[in-house]
Parts: C-alpha cells; structure tokens; sequence
C-alpha cells in the first residue's frame, strides 16, 4: 500500500532531522548528547509560540525555531558543553540527562504541560490523489525540506572546506590546531548546526510527534535507533536508518498491528548483531 | 499466627505514641506531577486547590491539610509514597490516582490501613471491587464507550471500528463498546489496539480507515487525544465519510483549543464538559480559570474538586471523625450537584453515577468546547451488575 | 620484600573502616530512623541494583542501559511465583535470581562484541524487546494494569511484611549485605581481578591467558542474577509488579544513580541510590511539580564542576583534621 | 632436538594484499631466534598469527608438534606460547604487584578462584617477588601503573609476559623507546630467562639482534627472504641491499 510507504517515509524524514545532529554530535566529536531531543522541543516550542500566539505565518517560523535552538545550542555549547568535551561518557550521561530533566520542568513551568501542536496553515492541510496515492500536503512539505536537508549535509561535510576542516579537527586535534584550524570554533559552528537542525526538526514534525515537556526522554531511544543502526559517521548511514525505521514502524503497525513496536526493537537488535557498527557504516578496513 | 502478630506489634510499637490527638485531617494527594501523565496531576492539583480556597479549610471542626506528592506515574513510587504518608504523615484519606496500576497498586494497602482511597483519575471499571475503601469520582470507561455506542445506534450507524489504547481502560472502552453494537444490531469491524507509547498514530487511522466503516470508535489516554484527531484529520478521513466517535477523553478540555479546527463536529460522549450549561459550572470554570491563568479545568479537574467535596461531606456527616470505614460509610449514597451536573456515589460499589452526554465540538466565543445535546441520566457502571 | 608483597597483596580485600563505618550507620539507621524504612527500602533496592551495574560497568566495563531487563525478570518471577500461591519470599527471591541469572547468560553473547554506543543499544534493545514481551503476556504479567492477587508470606515463616516497611527494609539490607560482602568478596578473588583486567586491557588479558569472553560472560551473569534480586525484593516489598519494572526509565535511573556515585569500587551504587532517593524524595516534598529541575541542576553542576571537587572536599577537610 | 614452534606455509592475505606470504619458521628447544626485517616487512602481522589475534589465510602453527593453528589466544598461552607487546599494554589502575599476581595465578590455574584473595596463596606471593625482583620492579610494585616512567612500564611489559611461565616467549620490540640508560635493565631480564625457554625476538636495534640472536630469520614483504647464523646475515649482501635503502643501510 504506497500511502502507508508514503507516511513512513515522512515519518522517517522527520526523524532523520531530528537525530542527525546527535549522529554528528556523537560520530564526530564524540560527545553522547542526549540532552539533543530537548534542542528539538525548544525549536518545537518556539514554533507553537510564533505561530499560535504571535501569529507569525507557520512557513516563517521553521527557520526562526532552528535559528533559535541554534542559539540556544552556541550558549549551551560556550558555557557548559566545553567543560565535558574531555569528560567520560558516563559523565557526559550524567551531564545532559540532566539537562534534559532541567529543559522539560523549565518547559513545564513555563508553557504548560498539555500537548500542544502549532497550527497548520490551510494549503498544508490538503490532500493530493497522485496516481491513486493519497498524499497529505504537510506531509510532502515534511518529505521535500528533510530530503533537500539531506543532500544539503551531504555536500557540505564532504565538498566543503568547513567539512573538511571539521573532519580534520575530529581526527587529531592537534595536528589539526598545528595547521592553523580554529578546533573550538569548528565544534562550536558543528554543534549550533546540530541543535539548529534539531530545532527546525522539532517544529516541523510537532504536527506528527506533538509537543509536551516529556518530548526529549520520549523520543531519545528513537534517536538512538536511528544513529546506531544507521552509523554515526555519516549522513547517508542514518538517513537510510531513519527512513528505514519510520517506514518499518508505520508498516509493521499497519500490518502487525498487534506486534506493537516489537518488531523495530527486534530488528535493531538483529541489524547490531550482525553489524555492531551500523548497518550503513563503511565496513573496516582491515 | 500468634508469634506473627506478635513480631509486627513488637514492629509497630515505636509509631503509636503519635497516632492519637488530630484535630487536623490530613488528605494525601498522589498524582503524577512529572512523566508522561503530568498533565492529569496538574489539572486535579488545580483543582484541588481551588476546592481548598473556596470552602475553606476547615470543616466539622477538623482542619483541613492537602500533601501533595509526585509519583512520576511509576506504581512502585505511588505505594510508597502512599505508604509513607500514612504511617509518617498519617493522612486520613489517600486520594488522586492518575492511571489503574497506579490505583491497583495502593488497593492493598489502603485495605490494610483501612484508609480510604478516593480515585479522581484512573478508570478502569475492576478498581473499585479492589477493596471495601475505594470510592471513585472521575468516571468509569465503560460509561462513555456504552453511551456512545447507544448513540450510534439509535443514529444510524451500522458499522464502526474500534482504536484504543492497548490497557485496561482502552480494553474495557473497546469491550463496552462492541457489547452495546452488537446489542444495537449493528457491527465492529474490526478492533485495533494501539500501544501505550506510540508516537505516529498514522499507521491505525489508516488500517481504521481500510476497513471502511461508518463510524470510527476512538479512546485513548488523556494527553494523546489531540495527536489522533489531528492525524485524523490529517489523512482526510474527515472528509471520506467515516465518522470520529470518541469517549470524552479523546476531545479533552485542557487540550482542545490547541487541537485547532480539525476538531469541529466531533462526537464524543463524556461527563464533564467546561461548557455544561449550569450556575454551578459557570462559576467553577470561571474560578478555576481566575486561579489558573492559562488552563482549562477538563475532566480531571472536576474529578479533584468532587473528589474533595466527597472528602468534606464525609468528614460533615461523621462530625469530624476520621474512622477509615466510618468516612467510606457516609461517602456511599452521597449526591449533589457537581460541574458535571448531578452525580451520586453508588451506595453498593461505591462508584461513580452520573450523566453521560452526547456532545459536538464546536467554536464558542472563539473557544473550543464540547457542546451537550443529548443526556443519558444517571448512568452507572454498565460493567458492574 | 616477601613480606612486603604479601602484606600489599592481603591488603587489597582489607575492611577500612569508612567501610566499617558505612555499615554500621547502614544497620544503625534500621533502629534510628524508623520513619524513613520505607524509603531506606527503596533505597537498599536501588542500591542493589546499582551494585550489579557496577559489576558490569564498573568492573567489567560493558555499559549497559538495558540493565532493567534482568531487574524486571526478576520481579516478575517472584511476582508470578508469589500470585501462583509460591509466597515464600527467600524461595522467590531465589527463584528470581536464578531465572535471571538464566536470562543474563543466555543475552550475555549478545555484549562481547562492539563498541559503547553499541552495547548501548543491544543492551537497551534487550529490555525493549523484553518489556514488549511482558506487554503482550498479559494473561501471565497483567500487562498494562499490573500484576494483581500477589501473596507474599512472612519472612522465614516468621516475620510478616508491616506497613510501616520495617521488616521490608530489614529484608532488604539483610539481602543487600549479604549479596554485597559476596561481590566484594569476588571482587578481590582472582576471578574479580582478571574481569578488572579485561576493562583494563582486552588484549594484554588474553595475553596471559585469560578468557575474555568467558568472564565477560561469568560477570554478566553474575551482575544479572543481582539485579533479578533487586527485582524481586520490589516486587515482594511492594507486592505488586507492574510494567515499570521493565521500562527504559528505570535502566536510565539506575545508570544515573550508579554514575551519580561513581564507578568501580562497589560502594557507587549504594551511596548514589542514598543521593539520589534522598533528593528526590526531599525535592520532590518541597516542589512535587519542579523537583525534575533540581536533580537535573545537581547532575549538571556535579559533571561541570567535577565530582571530585565536589565530593572532595569533605574528605578533604578530614585528611587536614586528621594531619 | 625437535621443534617447539613451527609453522608450516603460514600466510594471511587482506583482501588482495598478501602480508604474509609462505612462511615457514623452525625454533628448536632453548633457541634465541631473532626476526628481523624492514618496516612494513609484516613482522607484527607474522606475531599476531602466531599469538592469535589474526587467522591465517592459510598454513599451520604447531606448539610442541600440536596444531594450534585455530586455537584461541589465551589457550595458545596457556600451552606456553607468550608474548609482549611492541606499544605496552598493560592495565593501567593496577600496580606491578597485581599486574604480576594476577598472571602468576593464572599460570597456577587459580584464575578462576572467585572466593579466596589474591594474595592467599604462598606460590602466588612467591612467583611475584622472583619476577618483580628480576626486572628490579620491587621498590614501585605498589605503585599505580600508569604513573609509573616508560621505562618502567617497558619493564613490566616483559615482566608480565615472564609471570605467565613461557615455553616460548615472542619479544615484540622490547627495546622500543626506551632510553638508551634504561635499555640495560631490559637486556639484562631477558638475558636472565631459562635456558629451556625459547625466544623469538622482533626487532629493528641490529645492536640488540647482534648480541641476543643464536640464529637470525630476515623478514621482508611477508616472507621469508633467509635465516643462519648472526655472521651469516651479516654477510648476506642481499640483506644488506633490503637495508641499504633503510636507516641500518
């Protein structure tokens, strides 16, 4: 049935978004950021305030929210993420789920804790037949933006000279400061990109995932999945994973409905089993 | 036997000395404050405030004392924190409850304590045969899921499907339902469960939809209701002929105006609606709304404030005595005029009784509200005899 | 130097007093503190829990989120066990050990191979997997709404569970105590040394002939059969077992907690369970709605401060009074 | 005398890269062999088939004339077949005196005590103090390992690889960075092994070579390009073309 294939895949496109910034977080440099999902509902929340209550035109705020939690991201970043860069992953656990418990009460406090949604404008809630497939409008705007994000990352980690400026700084730090690169700057443009994009994902999918301050824990596992199965070092491997994941989840519901999110679970544990780096990671050398 | 009662009298000893003496009630309020539920504790904390600030907090000569504490929604927590608030703060009353294994949980204990347990969220129909010291006054699920199938059948719906949550109150939705169809002459198509955490509804709306019936049956926990009826609206289904039905849950007050247009015309059966049309419910929503800048009392909330109220003519009927069983004892056959309309405490299974109402969403003072235009009186747990 | 050696040697597994000191106040406050059992319960329960992560993270190094996996088998055993007239507690709790342990062994293969982010995620599979497994078993687990009918009988035939949590949190550290001067007896075996030296070096481990698959797999087990302990003491201390048990928060807190106090030197675990239930519990009294916020600004403040400086300084202040 | 460790047309391929190509090595009992060979000659490629961390593409490793050629790492040390490392490993939270215990237990079979302490066995305490003492690690046995001077550690590398009783002990350049004034102690431990313990040293100081080696192998791209006598090498002029282009030239 190709409008299930079609909701997956938007589905998936949304959390491509939404994680890759924690796959360039966590392959790059290396930092386990689960605190990213709380950088998404930040974008979402600026986006249901912009939309819903100042009224700004829903198209204009996407941006806003990712430049806003990219914001957020370079503050975060500046002031408390530069002291755990060299700390134990254990410690970097510590540090962002507690700042994931700090943005969902400050949310909580501030907002509310029903579910909010931002209000679709009208052109997106309507449906296209296209060659007998039922296609909702929102949903191929989600598809368009997530797949143009893809091939946008794609390009500027390996065509330009910030990528590779930036893969240079994860590879040796010190050979790279050596050759004049500014490493801290270089992480620091990484990680609002991160946040940014989390942002934007965050307003956009609000429509599909909702808005409340649990959103982070909620979706970290789904985060997880997507950077695991799909490789943390590339943009392809966990866009691949993403789409893979949604359209399997929204299938295996459709078809399966009773198996409930067996089935996902059951097929990342076999996928890292059987390919411990990711399903898409180039395979090691040697 | 002996030596065993002997051990816990030996145990117990040292907490008795303090036991005596109250002239203040206290009544602990578990609720989930934080996770996946807050949104349920925060509406019956409101609310309980609200109830405290207008009639005081004194009543039959006793003082009135609210604790409030979080349980997370976790059931481990709410038994302790139960537990602990009636052996450390010794509260004459537990109440709230957000979700049946919540409830099931502190069942035994409250039993054991011979403390009553006033439930102001969870709905599952079994909780209240738990124990002789529950009293429930949010609502039963069977109550919405048979009236809305009563209301299907006598308009002319011939088919449904039904999509709950996969837990007890998503079951007893689904089974009550389906019972009152078929009793109707009409058909379930087919009976989808959704699980607790599911974040794209798309998938089950979808299968819904395939199945092509006239109607479709929704429940889900309050919080989720407004992701399904978006989705909904979403994939057109709106506009293909099928009909949303939901239990009040689904169109939820506090959420409602954040759900957006897609809502309108919607049909649900519930018991409270912030629009019920009564003296009584105007001012409570208004105060309520006075207190709580921002939010909407929805079901829960008037689940608080009549549990409290409960709570107060209990504690006026037993001149201020405390008794575990005594208080029980008064609640039963209690009635008045709540938000809701008229609602009673089932002398024999101290459940809930009230109306159940036929309502349609529509804008009101460029509002959201559930609109009632139709009254089953007086209805009782359809799944208790 | 003989002497020298051996004397360092004994030394490694000898009681210092903090440790003595711990203990004592442990047991202390059972008499002292009698209004605070039922939370010293959960905390003992935690603390056990936490005890058998360290053995996996902190001595064998296999980070774990999934870790709940075994703590809900364990529950549920001696849940299950419990509601099918079985209500002897050591025997359920014994039956819970062993199952899963039975459990840890059988997923423990799953874990030798890949990298932290890996065993992250098979770990975290693992319990997913399983708490859809207990989901979907609701004619056995309840489901959603929780393992009803438990009836769980006294303690040694003798001491019946009180409300007041007193005899549950004696269980509890008798249990506790127990299972930990086992781990810490292992731990400074030869056996313990050599899991050490497989999260020390992998390579240079086999290069003296040591199995490293095997003690992963040994300490795997071993940790998995503690923490299905753990999961039975909640489950017959509260007699009632619902799906939290099982739920990726749970493998989340306990990893918090574990982390809160400090790797590898067993003793993390039990006093992170103490921080961290204590300032939940008080923080959650003071600001029911907000107290998320708080323990999150501690988790924070503690990594960006670092832990040392912050719990440095009490020990600190007693190395200067001591001088 | 029959052999202790032979291999018989060893050779491991990565994808098409043959790194080890047909090699046949002989040590008799109490042999002090040396292998040598140019970088990327593929010695340490040759040291892991041998230890087994890598599977050889084809060939046989015989132990005492037993095939272990898919026996595991540590049961091949258990038979006897030791090495170091050339870049340490060692386990950096212990001290030389657990780093020792815990392999003088192993080589006792206790290794798998899970009741009784480390140090409750008189033997353990005892192979513990003859090994540090040899390698003159006494005086820092409480120390913690990775605090301790490179050096030192060097020595410790050894010192565990002794701990664990070799029949046959490979030395992966033992001298490696380790300073000039810290190299005779190295030297001299391993000078001090049993005469029945055979030795297979890798390394690139022609000094060290000349002066340990009974017998000489010359290692280059994978195979085997000759073996004799340290006199016989040293006239070799094809050897001496393989170095001409490298520093030893």
């Amino acid at each position: 049935m190709l409008t299930i294939l079609f909701d997956g895949i938007a589905y998936g496109m949304i959390l491509f978004v939404l994680a890759v910034g924690l796959s360039v977080t966590l392959g790059l440099m290396n930092v386990v950021n689960l605190a990213h999902g709380a950088f998404a509902m930040a974008g979402g929340y600026v986006g249901v305030v912009l939309v819903n209550r100042l009224g700004v035109p829903y198209l204009a705020a996407l941006p806003l929210a990712a430049v806003a939690a990219a914001l957020i991201g370079v503050v975060l970043e500046r002031t408390l993420y530069v002291h755990v860069y060299g700390k134990s992953h254990l410690d970097q656990v510590l540090f962002t789920i507690g700042l994931v418990f700090m943005a969902s009460s400050a949310v909580s406090w501030a907002l509310g804790s029903q579910q909010v949604f931002i209000e679709l404008p009208g052109f997106l809630r309507q449906r296209f037949e296209v060659f007998g497939v039922s296609m909702g409008a929102y949903r191929l705007l989600v598809i368009g933006v997530c797949g143009a994000l893809a091939v946008g990352l794609q390009v500027l980690l390996s065509r330009t000279r910030f990528g590779s400026r930036l893969r240079a700084a994860v590879d040796d730090p010190v050979v790279a400061r050596g050759l004049g690169i500014e490493v801290g700057r270089i992480f620091l443009l990484t990680f609002a990109l991160g946040s940014g994009l989390a942002g934007l994902g965050g307003a956009l999918g609000a429509e599909i995932l909702g808005l409340d301050p649990n959103f982070p824990l909620k979706f970290m596992v789904y985060f997880l999945i997507v950077v695991t199965v799909g490789g943390a070092s590339s943009i392809f491997g966990p866009f691949l994973a993403a789409l893979l994941l949604g359209v399997a989840d929204v299938a295996g519901k459709y078809y399966l409905p009773a198996a409930g999110a067996f089935v996902i679970y059951s097929v990342m544990l076999v996928v890292l089993i059987l390919r411990p780096q990711g399903l898409f990671a180039p395979r090691s050398g040697r | 036997m002996i030596r065993r009662s002997f051990m816990a009298a030996l145990l117990a000893v040292p907490f008795v000395a303090s036991a005596q003496a109250q002239q203040t009630v206290k009544i602990g309020l578990i609720v989930p404050m934080t996770g996946q539920s807050q949104s349920t504790g925060k509406q019956i904390d409101a609310a309980v405030r609200l109830y405290l600030q207008q009639h005081g907090d004194t009543v039959a000569g006793k003082k009135i004392e609210v604790v409030l504490r979080d349980d997370g929604g976790v059931a481990d927590t709410t038994k302790r924190v139960a537990q602990e608030l009636i052996v450390r703060d010794k509260v004459s009353v537990l109440a709230g409850f957000g979700l049946t294994p919540l409830a099931m949980a502190t069942a035994p204990l409250a039993a054991q304590a011979k403390v009553p347990m006033v439930v102001m969220a969870a709905a599952t129909s079994i909780i209240t045969a738990q124990n002789p010291f529950i009293v429930r006054t949010s609502q039963v699920l069977p109550q919405p899921a048979a009236a809305m199938a009563q209301w299907a059948v006598e308009n002319g719906i011939k088919s449904a499907v039904t999509l709950v949550t996969d837990y007890g109150p998503g079951i007893d939705a689904e089974t009550w339902f389906a019972k009152r169809m078929k009793e109707g002459g009409a058909e379930v198509l087919a009976s989808l469960r959704m699980p607790l955490a599911s974040p794209d509804f798309a998938p089950f709306l979808q299968r819904a939809a395939d199945a092509k019936p006239q109607a479709m049956f929704v429940f889900v926990p309050s919080g989720q209701g407004a992701a399904v009826a978006r989705q909904f609206a979403e994939r057109g289904l709106d506009k293909s002929g099928i009909r949303l039905i939901a239990t009040g849950d689904v169109t939820d007050d506090d959420q409602l105006n954040g759900m957006g247009d897609v809502m309108l015309g919607v049909v649900n059966a519930g018991h409270y609606s912030a629009a019920h049309d009564s003296a009584v419910n105007k001012a409570f929503v208004g105060a309520f709304k006075a207190a709580n800048p921002g939010m909407r009392p929805n079901f829960m909330a008037v689940a608080g404030y009549d549990g409290m109220h409960a709570i107060y003519q209990a504690l006026v009927k037993t001149k201020g005595d405390t008794d575990g069983a005594a208080l029980v004892e008064a609640m039963k056959g209690l009635s008045w005029e709540s938000p809701r309309g008229p609602m009673m405490i089932d002398p024999q299974t101290r459940d809930v009784v009230h109306n159940l109402y036929i309502r349609k969403v529509e804008r009101v003072d460029s509002e959201l509200y559930n609109v009632e235009f139709a009254t089953i009186p007086m209805m009782k747990d359809p799944a208790k005899p | 130097m003989r002497a020298a050696a051996q004397a360092a040697l004994a030394d490694l597994g000898r009681w210092r007093w903090p440790e003595v000191a711990f203990w004592v106040a442990a047991w202390g406050s059972w008499l002292l503190l009698p209004e605070q059992h039922l939370l010293l319960n959960e905390v003992a329960i935690l603390g056990l829990f936490a005890l058998s992560l360290d053995l996996v993270l902190g001595f064998a190094g296999i980070i774990s989120l999934g870790h709940a996996a075994f703590f809900g088998c364990g529950a549920y055993v001696a849940g299950i066990l419990a509601r099918l007239g079985w209500g002897d507690p050591v025997l359920g709790l014994l039956a819970a050990g062993l199952v899963a342990m039975g459990l840890g062994f059988v997923t423990s293969f799953l874990v030798l191979r890949g990298s932290d982010l890996t065993r992250l995620m098979v770990t975290l599979s693992v319990s997913l997997v399983l708490f859809e497994v207990a989901n979907r078993m609701a004619w056995l687990t309840g489901g959603a709404d929780g393992l009803q009918g438990m009836v769980v009988g006294p303690v040694l035939g003798w001491f019946a569970f009180d409300i007041f949590g007193s005899v549950a949190y004696a269980y509890s550290l008798v249990v506790l105590f127990g299972l930990f001067l086992v781990a810490r007896r292992v731990m400074h075996s030869p056996f313990g040394l050599s899991v050490r030296a497989v999260k020390g070096n992998a390579l240079r481990t086999a290069a003296i002939g040591i199995p490293v698959n095997g003690r992963l797999v040994a300490i795997y087990t071993m940790a998995a059969g503690y923490a299905g302990v753990a999961g039975g003491l909640l489950a017959q201390t509260t007699q009632f077992v619902s799906l939290d048990v099982i739920a990726f928060h749970r493998s989340a807190d306990v990893m918090l907690t574990l982390v809160l106090g400090g790797v590898g030197y067993l003793y993390g675990g039990l006093i992170g369970a103490l921080v961290f239930k204590w300032a939940q519990s008080w923080l959650s009294d003071l600001t029911p709605e907000y107290w998320q916020f708080w323990i999150g600004l501690v988790f924070v403040a503690l990594v960006v401060i670092g832990r040392e400086r912050v719990f440095g300084w009490p020990a600190a202040v007693l190395r200067r009074i001591a001088r | 005398m029959t052999a202790v460790l032979e291999t018989i047309g060893l050779e491991r391929r990565f994808g098409g890269l043959i790194a080890t190509s047909n090699v046949a090595l002989r040590l008799e009992r109490g042999a002090r062999h040396a292998l040598i060979g140019p970088n990327g000659a593929g010695k340490t490629t040759l040291v892991n088939l041998l230890t087994g961390v890598l599977a050889p593409s084809a060939g046989r490793i015989l132990l005492d004339g037993v095939d272990i050629t898919t026996l595991r790492q540590d049961r091949r040390v258990r038979r006897g077949l030791v090495r170091t490392f050339q870049i340490n490993q060692l386990f950096g939270d212990f001290t030389p005196l657990t780093t020792v215990g815990l392999a003088v237990s192993r080589r006792l079979g206790l290794d798998t005590q899970v009741w009784r302490r480390l140090g409750s066995r008189k033997a353990v305490v005892d192979g513990c103090v003859e090994v540090l003492e040899r390698f003159g690690l006494l005086d820092v046995m409480n120390t913690k390992v990775a605090t301790l001077p490179y050096g030192r550690q060097r020595l410790l590398e050894i010192a565990t690889a002794i701990a664990c009783g070799p029949r046959v002990l490979l030395l992966d350049e033992p001298a490696a960075g380790v300073p000039e004034a810290e190299r005779e102690g190295i030297l001299a431990g391993v000078a001090a092994l049993p005469a029945d313990v055979t030795v297979l040293l890798i390394e690139h100081d022609m000094d060290l070579v000349f002066r340990f080696a009974q017998r000489i192998s010359v290692l280059v791209n994978g195979a085997i390009l000759t073996e004799g006598t340290p006199s016989e090498i040293a006239a070799d002029h094809r050897v001496r073309a393989v170095y001409l282009g490298s520093d030893h030239g």
